[in-house]
């Protein structure tokens, strides 16, 4: 079977996958698919630690349940202000939030 | 709110209702004309103008004098008539026909071409059967060849029919009439 | 006639209406088209039948036909024309009557003659780059056939022509899309536009912004070839304007000669030839029901209406010799009597249109999801419909009156007893859903009428006499006739040879298309093509 | 060749299309690309759930992910960007700083992993074989004992609800801003 | 495949037209010498070709009413595997040009032919689309859509009956039986007999032209 | 056989007949190629501008709609399963969280969301 | 026949096993399974083409194919190889990676759910705890390679054909999702072969007046799925030309077409096994003698029977209604649909509590 340490490593890398994107991309929408990556890295490691501690409690199997729950509204809430940024600004980068503020 | 639930159960019933028509449809017997299996049978109606033809006689004798007026009455030069001047035995010169092209790519399928020949000597068959690879294909001569004009004067009796179109043998009557009422 | 005279001395004072013609008619110069126009518009003179542009040699003009939706009856008729050959322009009188936007750019493509403050002078028919103007009697221009797609920005800009105030011309020039405009074309192959109308239209999402019909892909110049042929060779022509209707067109045709040369045709072949008017129209009808609902996606239903029209092709075939194309009806009557069993066959066929109908109701109209789409759909109010000319089923679904068979009745209509289809103004306005079940009533009406006619058949004979070469006397004639789609009109000018010297066609189909943009203005593509379909137009007959 | 097993090469083979994927994600220019290694990012995710025997957490990422918030995503994108358009050219300096970060971050995770971590008792062992039963799941939702969640679970209706609302009043504001 | 081997379901090699143009073009094609494996591979595939061919919606006139006749109940072309019309000419196999061709549709026509993907037919439906037909001498209507795309089968009349243009099909399922799969594309081969065709048009067009220069 | 496996070899038969297919189309198709061909194909017209779509809310509102009930359904499921077992007790835990979905529904039907802008 | 099929299945394993490594053996069975299942998948396309097209044409009052083998049935064949013999057209303006991936995900999606359904008795893939909610989700996967089809065409017709496609599809599946959400409240389970135990009495219809509202509701949803008339607003043939697939060729179009049909399949076969009790026959209880009748009859013609009517019904409603337009279609799902289907799991439950 495979050894616990090779979901942490993946989930350790897509997580600074993730994070590069996170700091690397310039686009709204780019930035929340990173932040994508990172939750799914997160619940590959909830899911892992649960499956290889405690195969008969689901706490890590129950959080990163209401992690894709809450990364669904989280989504539909980002995604429903760039499009509000970009009907303002007519363009969705990150560029366009600091022009917002202004 | 009721009107919410009416509309629901009035409209699953109105789509039912169609549905049933199309269930009737299938299982009562298509109206599918199997035209090349049962080719023979599919004949259309006797008027029906599909070419232009010159009928021709046991003789192989044709009525056409090539006086050109099928041509000039053509509203797009479909017809070429093609005649040569000859002296016969007698010194008399007679005009006679050479070639009657006819370019069935481009017939309308008017009828005026025969109504307007004073001969008679044209008319229209059914045989729809001409699709061909070539476009020069299409182009016809009437007259077959080695043909002449038949001697006898006018009104003649009803050519036989041109051996090319076995449909047309039992279309027999119509023609007498046909002419008369041409204009 | 006699007031009608009265109301044009006083709108266009000093100006003698012509004797011996047809309809009253006034000649007036070009700048006092405009002030006559408003005068008969406020005199209720409000629908233009036809606009037909005319080369006289030494001059170009126009030919104006208007009547009224009031007073059905009436038509009269102005006449204007120009000296300029090089330049010529003309006013226009689109704002008054909105039919003549289209009449006016077709004048334009084919005589040259530009309209001042017409808001859209292109080409109408022929393609941006064509060189010269077809229906001038000069006309000897030599035009390839292109191989590469037109410049799609020739389309684009609207120019146009104004007068500034020293009666100089102005050229203007407007775009008529935005730039950042999601533009979508549909058609010329599109199953959708009935033949090959190209309709670009403007859209935001889902929703229709802005319809731009864009004619001519199937501008065959039937007209200008009309110059150079006898009557009796322009008769298959006819039957290919319209071809759902050719057999009307054909119709209309003949009379129109006829009535020129003075012919007397038969009562026979007179019945005969409504019996046939009115199967085309049944099996145009058919058609256009089983259209509409192959383009709302009913594909089935689509097939019924094409198998019932099948019994009146075999009719056409075993009468006439033709099926879309019968060529029963010629300059004095018909080409053949009609077969013996013709009669019985009618009648049956009567027999069993009238049930098939109710099933055509249950299977389509009943139909939650097409009323859903017909409802409320591409308003055509009666204003509208007269100011655009829409007339046939389309205008009578918006109740307009406008029946020709009832208003100038030809042929045996005069006969028979039948109504004309309205549909009541109270409750509806002309929605897609009136003009699709119109159809379906006019069938039953057109049912009635052959009954009657086929019932009554006289017996005397079906043609007479007419010489070989036919020449029409020296003036200009106007024939309507219904159409299955609206008021058909044939326009003669003749100056006494074998050949007219200007045949002008009204075709309801072009002011149908007209109808396109006011009505899909604020519906989805969806509801375009319900509504597309609903008016039931014909492309190479608003092309020629 | 013991390693050689269906078991482990699937899992390479799902670690591959998980990382790399989500590599391309993050470096592809064009957004729409991106959105299509993101889907696939998530069904190789989908597919490590398996196979761990999650079998109900696989279908819902592949439903809530996949098929929901990835459409949201595509939606998102086709009516903001054009085709054929890069998303951004973002300078070579920006990434190097964001290359470099995320390797730190990788090596200070994995140092502290593997220097730390006791995996000597490798847990390993156990055969993933028997699914999480559903009314196990079922009874973690909705029971109110420990290590139950039902709490949460009635939270996230509001939570549902909550975006609903925040989505309409943002779409209507739209319409305002429009008229 | 010889021509006269040719198998059409219910109807034998003497009915029709034009066998001698497919005897040419057997020939042609045997010059490069048959491979048997592949002849029968071709055999094969060609046997699937000419029972599926998806034509385009492409109706321009009257022709196209019958065109839509063919494809209702009474006629049925479906019963040919011909039914699946497609609007898009990427699907589609065949286009009937059902209906006048003008100038400013010549291009469009090019354009969608052009985008068809390979192999590709055309057949040429009514008097119009042959030869310019009732508007030959019209000046805005082309010529017969030769002068644009290559035309594989001619269906005369005006319109053809339904069951003229289910014979017209026929003919082309003959055709694409005969082809070399593998030796496609090539130029439909031009026949002397269309040469004599283009020389008489081109006089015939000069002819016109000239008649016109002189009024 | 375990249920992931599957899973796998369903991807890999999805692979090789989408690239079977289409080698087995590449090789044996015959080509052309002319200018137009390539092009987009929009009723036999060239295309006006790009085909990239007008900003529309429309479609994203029923995604989010979508997705909020989706996310409902997942959470049901495990609900729906032990229901049986449950029995009253379970209906009334979950019928809070209906009912307020079904207020979240209700909102979006009265503020017009539902229709089609 | 099924069990047959399972000893034959096992006599092979143990043929192979005792001869080779088990690495191999597993691997081979592997390739066995995967062919197996894409043969069964393109036979079923083949099969549904040509019912399709027979059915249609007798609707319509036609013969239909009927020239191309007996009755017509190798016109199939002889389209397959057409289209394969199709050339794919080299776009210009299109997005090359996303336009090739596209089928691909079209046809994973849909083979991923064809993996997971039941044929017979004991015969299937993967007898997954999560067997309908597996289903649901997987098929939800196809979608997407729709909208990348539709975007990286590069197309105006097609854009706005996936982009109707995304909102009816979305649209539909909650409804889907919801009324398989009953019978997982009435059957207790969402795996597959516990449903189908539960079913051995019984099939659900008759178990609860409810199923009748979610089998209406799944229907409906499932047809809408297809993307199939009287929901084909993406290729809304009269309006978009063909919608998304609008610029595929040859075989690449081919996939679509395939995975249109196969889909027709599924959403049948994932109802006839929810609702009508899949491969079960058809039971009276306290009636032996019929039972035993029934029994006689083999679990897969049971299957495939009730499938084949059920997807006959999709054909009526294809073929007799027209299309609906779009706010026609959100107003069905989001006002009539999905309220109805919240009730209807209520209104399930209760009946799950009081009467069983
Ligand atoms: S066919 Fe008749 S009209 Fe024509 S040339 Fe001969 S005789 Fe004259
Ligand atoms: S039918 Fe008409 S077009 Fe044809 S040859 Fe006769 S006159 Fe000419
Ligand atoms: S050939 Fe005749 S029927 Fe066909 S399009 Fe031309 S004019 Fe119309």
């Amino acid at each position: 079977m495979i050894p616990v340490q090779f979901y942490l490593v993946i989930s350790t890398l897509l997580f600074f996958i993730g994070v590069f994107g996170f700091i690397a991309r310039k686009n709204l929408i780019g930035l929340l698919m990173s932040i994508e990556l990172i939750l799914n890295a997160v619940n590959i490691n909830f899911v892992a630690f649960n499956r290889y501690l405690f195969p008969n409690q689901l706490e890590g199997y129950v959080y990163s349940l209401f992690v894709i729950v809450v990364a669904a509204a989280e989504t539909a809430v980002a995604i429903a202000i760039i499009m509000n940024v970009y009907r303002r600004m007519g363009s969705e980068t990150v560029k366009s939030i600091n022009e917002l503020k202004n | 709110m009721k009107k919410y639930f009416t509309d629901i159960f009035s409209g699953i019933w109105n789509l039912l209702k169609g549905m049933k028509i199309t269930g009737k449809v299938l299982v009562s017997p298509a109206v599918t004309e199997c035209y090349p299996e049962k080719r023979d049978e599919l004949q259309p109606k006797e008027r029906f103008r599909a070419e232009l033809t010159m009928p021709h006689n046991e003789n192989n004798e044709h009525k056409c004098t090539a006086c050109g007026i099928c041509a000039m009455n053509c509203p797009n030069q479909t017809i070429t008539v093609n005649k040569s001047k000859i002296t016969d035995e007698n010194g008399k010169s007679k005009i006679v026909l050479d070639q009657y092209l006819y370019d069935l790519g481009s017939c309308i399928f008017c009828g005026l071409c025969s109504r307007v020949c004073p001969q008679g000597a044209i008319e229209f068959t059914n045989n729809f059967e001409h699709a061909v690879y070539t476009r020069s294909k299409l182009i016809k001569q009437l007259n077959k060849p080695g043909s002449k004009k038949v001697e006898v004067a006018k009104p003649v009796a009803p050519a036989a029919k041109p051996a090319s179109a076995p449909a047309q043998q039992e279309k027999e009557a119509a023609p007498k009439q046909e002419n008369e009422n041409n204009q | 006639m006699e007031d009608i005279k009265k109301l044009l001395a006083k709108v266009a004072p000093g100006k003698e209406v012509a004797e011996g013609t047809q309809y009253p008619t006034i000649e007036l110069e070009p700048n006092e088209v405009r002030a006559v126009a408003k005068k008969l518009k406020e005199a209720g003179f409000d629908y233009l039948i036809n606009l037909t542009g005319v080369d006289y040699t030494d001059a170009l003009g126009t030919v104006y036909h208007i009547s009224s939706s009031t007073n059905k009856t009436a038509v009269v008729v102005l006449k204007t024309k120009t000296a300029d050959r090089e330049e010529p322009v003309l006013y226009t009188v689109s704002d008054i009557w909105k039919s003549a936007d289209l009449y006016e750019r077709e004048v334009y493509d084919f005589f040259g003659i530009r309209f001042i403050d017409h808001p859209d002078m292109r080409r109408i028919f022929l393609r941006g780059d064509w060189k010269g103007f077809p229906f001038r009697k000069d006309y000897n221009e030599v035009n390839d056939t292109p191989t590469t797609n037109v410049n799609i920005d020739s389309l684009e800009t609207l120019p146009s022509i104004t007068l500034d105030k020293e009666g100089k011309i102005i050229e203007k020039s407007k775009q008529l899309f935005g730039n950042n405009e999601y533009v979508v074309n549909f058609g010329p192959q599109h199953p959708a536009t009935h033949g090959v109308l190209h309709l670009r239209v403007s859209l935001d999402g889902e929703i229709v912004k802005k319809v731009d019909p864009n004619f001519g892909y199937i501008h065959r110049g039937i007209e200008k070839m009309c110059e150079s042929l006898t009557y009796p060779q322009i008769l298959p022509y006819t039957e290919r304007l319209d071809y759902l209707s050719g057999s009307i067109n054909r119709h209309a045709f003949c009379m129109c000669v006829e009535k020129a040369a003075g012919i007397e045709v038969p009562q026979r072949a007179q019945y005969i030839r409504c019996i046939f008017d009115e199967l085309t129209r049944v099996a145009s009808h058919l058609l256009g029901w089983g259209c509409m609902a192959m383009d709302m996606g009913a594909i089935t239903a689509f097939i019924y209406g094409m198998r019932d029209r099948e019994k009146i092709m075999d009719i056409f075939e075993e009468n006439a010799g033709g099926r879309l194309m019968p060529a029963y009806s010629i300059i004095g009557g018909l080409t053949k009597d009609v077969v013996p069993n013709f009669q019985q066959t009618v009648s049956d066929f009567v027999a069993y249109m009238r049930e098939s109908i109710k099933e055509y109701h249950t299977l389509f109209t009943g139909n939650p999801i097409a009323t859903g789409r017909m409802h409320n759909v591409g308003w055509l109010t009666k204003e509208t419909a007269v100011a655009l000319g829409t007339t046939g089923p389309t205008g009578r679904a918006s109740g307009w009156s406008n029946d020709v068979r009832k208003l100038a009745p030809y042929a045996a209509y005069d006969k028979v007893k039948f109504n004309e289809v309205l549909r009541n103004t109270d409750t509806c306005k002309g929605d897609s859903f009136d003009r699709y079940i119109i159809r379906l009533d006019e069938v039953l009406e057109s049912l009635n009428i052959i009954e009657q006619l086929n019932d009554n058949l006289p017996t005397d004979g079906v043609n007479v006499k007419v010489p070989a070469i036919v020449k029409l006397p020296e003036g200009e004639y106007y024939q309507r006739a219904e159409s299955a789609r609206g008021d058909f009109g044939v326009y003669i000018k003749s100056d006494g040879n074998k050949n007219p010297y200007r045949v002008k066609f009204r075709s309801p189909c072009m002011t149908l298309i007209s109808a396109l943009d006011p009505l899909c203005k604020g519906e989805k593509i969806a509801d375009l093509i319900t509504i597309g379909a609903s008016l039931d137009y014909v492309i190479p007959c608003a092309d020629r | 060749m013991e390693f050689i097993t269906a078991n482990n090469i699937i899992f390479a083979l799902l670690s591959v299309i998980v990382l790399g994927c989500g590599l391309l994600s993050v470096l592809t220019e064009k957004l729409m690309h991106a959105a299509f290694y993101l889907f696939l990012t998530l069904v190789g995710v989908a597919g490590l759930y398996l196979q761990m025997s999650y079998d109900f957490l696989a279908a819902a990422q592949l439903s809530v992910y996949a098929g929901g918030i990835l459409m949201l995503f595509i939606f998102a994108i086709v009516l903001v960007h054009r085709i054929g358009e890069n998303s951004e050219h973002v300078r070579m300096g920006k990434k190097a700083r964001a290359g470099f970060a995320a390797l730190c971050g990788i090596a200070v995770v994995l140092c502290t992993m593997f220097l730390f971590g006791n995996f000597s008792e490798d847990p390993s062992t156990d055969q993933f074989t028997e699914t999480v039963n559903m009314e196990l799941i079922g009874c973690t939702l909705l029971g109110t004992g420990k290590h139950q969640y039902l709490l949460p679970f009635e939270a996230t209706g509001i939570l549902l609800l909550a975006c609903i609302i925040g989505a309409l009043v943002i779409a209507n504001k739209e319409k305002e801003d429009k008229e | 495949m010889e021509v006269k081997n040719l198998r059409v379901k219910s109807m034998n090699h003497v009915t029709f037209n034009d066998n001698e143009y497919l005897e040419q073009y057997v020939e042609e094609l045997k010059k490069g010498g048959v491979n048997v494996a592949i002849g029968c591979l071709d055999d094969c595939i060609n046997w699937g070709r000419s029972h599926s061919v998806w034509p385009l919606t492409f109706a321009t006139a009257c022709c196209g009413i019958e065109f839509m006749c063919v494809g209702a109940a009474r006629t049925d072309f479906a019963r040919f595997g011909w039914e699946v019309t497609r609007n898009s000419p990427r699907q589609s196999d065949v286009v009937f040009v059902a209906g006048t061709i003008v100038n400013k549709m010549a291009p469009v026509l090019k354009r969608l032919y052009d985008q068809m993907a390979e192999p590709k037919y055309v057949i040429a439906m009514g008097g119009c689309a042959i030869s310019g037909g009732p508007f030959k001498n019209s000046y805005n209507v082309v010529k017969g859509v030769n002068e644009i795309i290559p035309v594989d089968v001619y269906v005369p009349g005006c319109p053809p009956r339904p069951n003229a243009v289910l014979y017209g099909m026929l003919q082309m399922e003959r055709k694409i039986k005969l082809e070399g799969f593998f030796k496609l594309p090539k130029k439909p081969a031009i026949t002397p007999e269309e040469k004599v065709w283009a020389e008489r048009l081109a006089k015939e067009e000069e002819a016109r032209k000239a008649a016109k220069g002189i009024k | 056989m375990s249920s992931y496996e599957i899973f796998v070899i369903v991807f890999i038969m999805a692979l090789v007949m989408v690239l079977g297919g289409s080698v087995i189309g590449l090789l044996l198709s015959p080509k052309s190629e002319n200018a137009q061909k390539g092009e987009q194909y929009e009723s036999g017209i060239p295309t006006r501008g790009t085909s990239w779509m007008q900003f529309k809310v429309g479609y994203y509102l029923i995604a989010i709609l979508f997705l909020m009930f989706d996310v409902e359904a997942v959470l049901l499921f495990p609900w729906a399963v032990i229901m049986k077992g449950l029995g009253a007790e379970g209906l009334y835990a979950v019928s809070f969280f209906l009912v307020v979905l079904i207020l979240g529904l209700a909102y979006a039907w009265r503020k017009g969301a539902l229709e089609w802008k | 026949m099924s069990l047959e099929l399972i000893d034959g299945i096992n006599k092979i394993h143990t043929l192979l096993t005792d001869n080779i490594e088990a690495t191999w053996v597993s691997l081979i069975e592997y390739v066995l399974v995967g062919l197996g299942f894409l043969t069964l998948y393109a036979l079923i396309a083949l099969f549904l083409i040509i019912f399709e097209r027979k059915i249609c044409a007798y609707f319509q009052c036609r013969l239909g194919p009927n020239r191309v083998g007996p009755w017509g049935i190798f016109q199939v064949i002889a389209d397959m190889v057409k289209i394969l013999t199709k050339e794919i057209i080299p776009l210009k303006h299109n997005d090359k990676l996303l336009y090739y991936a596209a089928p691909f995900i079209v046809i994973m999606g849909s083979l991923l759910t064809f993996g997971g359904l039941q044929f017979a008795e004991g015969v299937y893939g993967v007898d997954f705890n999560v067997g309908v909610f597996y289903l649901l989700a997987v098929s939800s996967i196809s979608i997407i390679g729709v909208m990348l089809a539709g975007w990286s065409s590069n197309n105006k017709y097609s854009l706005i054909g996936a982009m109707r496609s995304g909102a009816q599809v979305i649209s539909f599946e909650l409804s889907a999702c919801l009324s398989m959400m009953a019978i997982v409240i009435l059957g207790g389970s969402m795996n597959l072969s516990a449903l189908m135990a539960a079913q051995e009495d019984a099939w659900f219809i008759f178990q609860s007046p409810f199923t009748w509202v979610a089998l209406v509701i799944y229907l409906i949803a499932a047809h809408a799925e297809t993307n199939r008339g009287p929901f084909d607003l993406p290729e809304a043939e009269s309006e978009l030309t063909a919608g998304y697939h609008v610029e595929y060729s040859g075989i690449t179009f081919g996939f679509f077409y395939v995975a249109e049909y196969c889909n027709l399949f599924i959403n049948a076969a994932i109802g006839t096994l929810v609702f009508l009790g899949g491969w079960q026959a058809l039971h009276i209880p306290g009636c032996e003698g019929f039972n035993a009748v029934m029994d006689a009859i083999p679990s897969y013609i049971w299957m495939f029977g009730k499938t084949l009517v059920l997807i006959f019904l999709s054909l009526w409603v294809r073929w007799t209604f027209p299309r609906l337009r779009i706010d026609q279609l959100l107003h069905l799902e989001w006002k009539i649909m999905l309220p109805f289907s919240l009730a209807n799991i209520l209104l399930m439950a209760i009946w799950v509590i009081y009467f069983k």
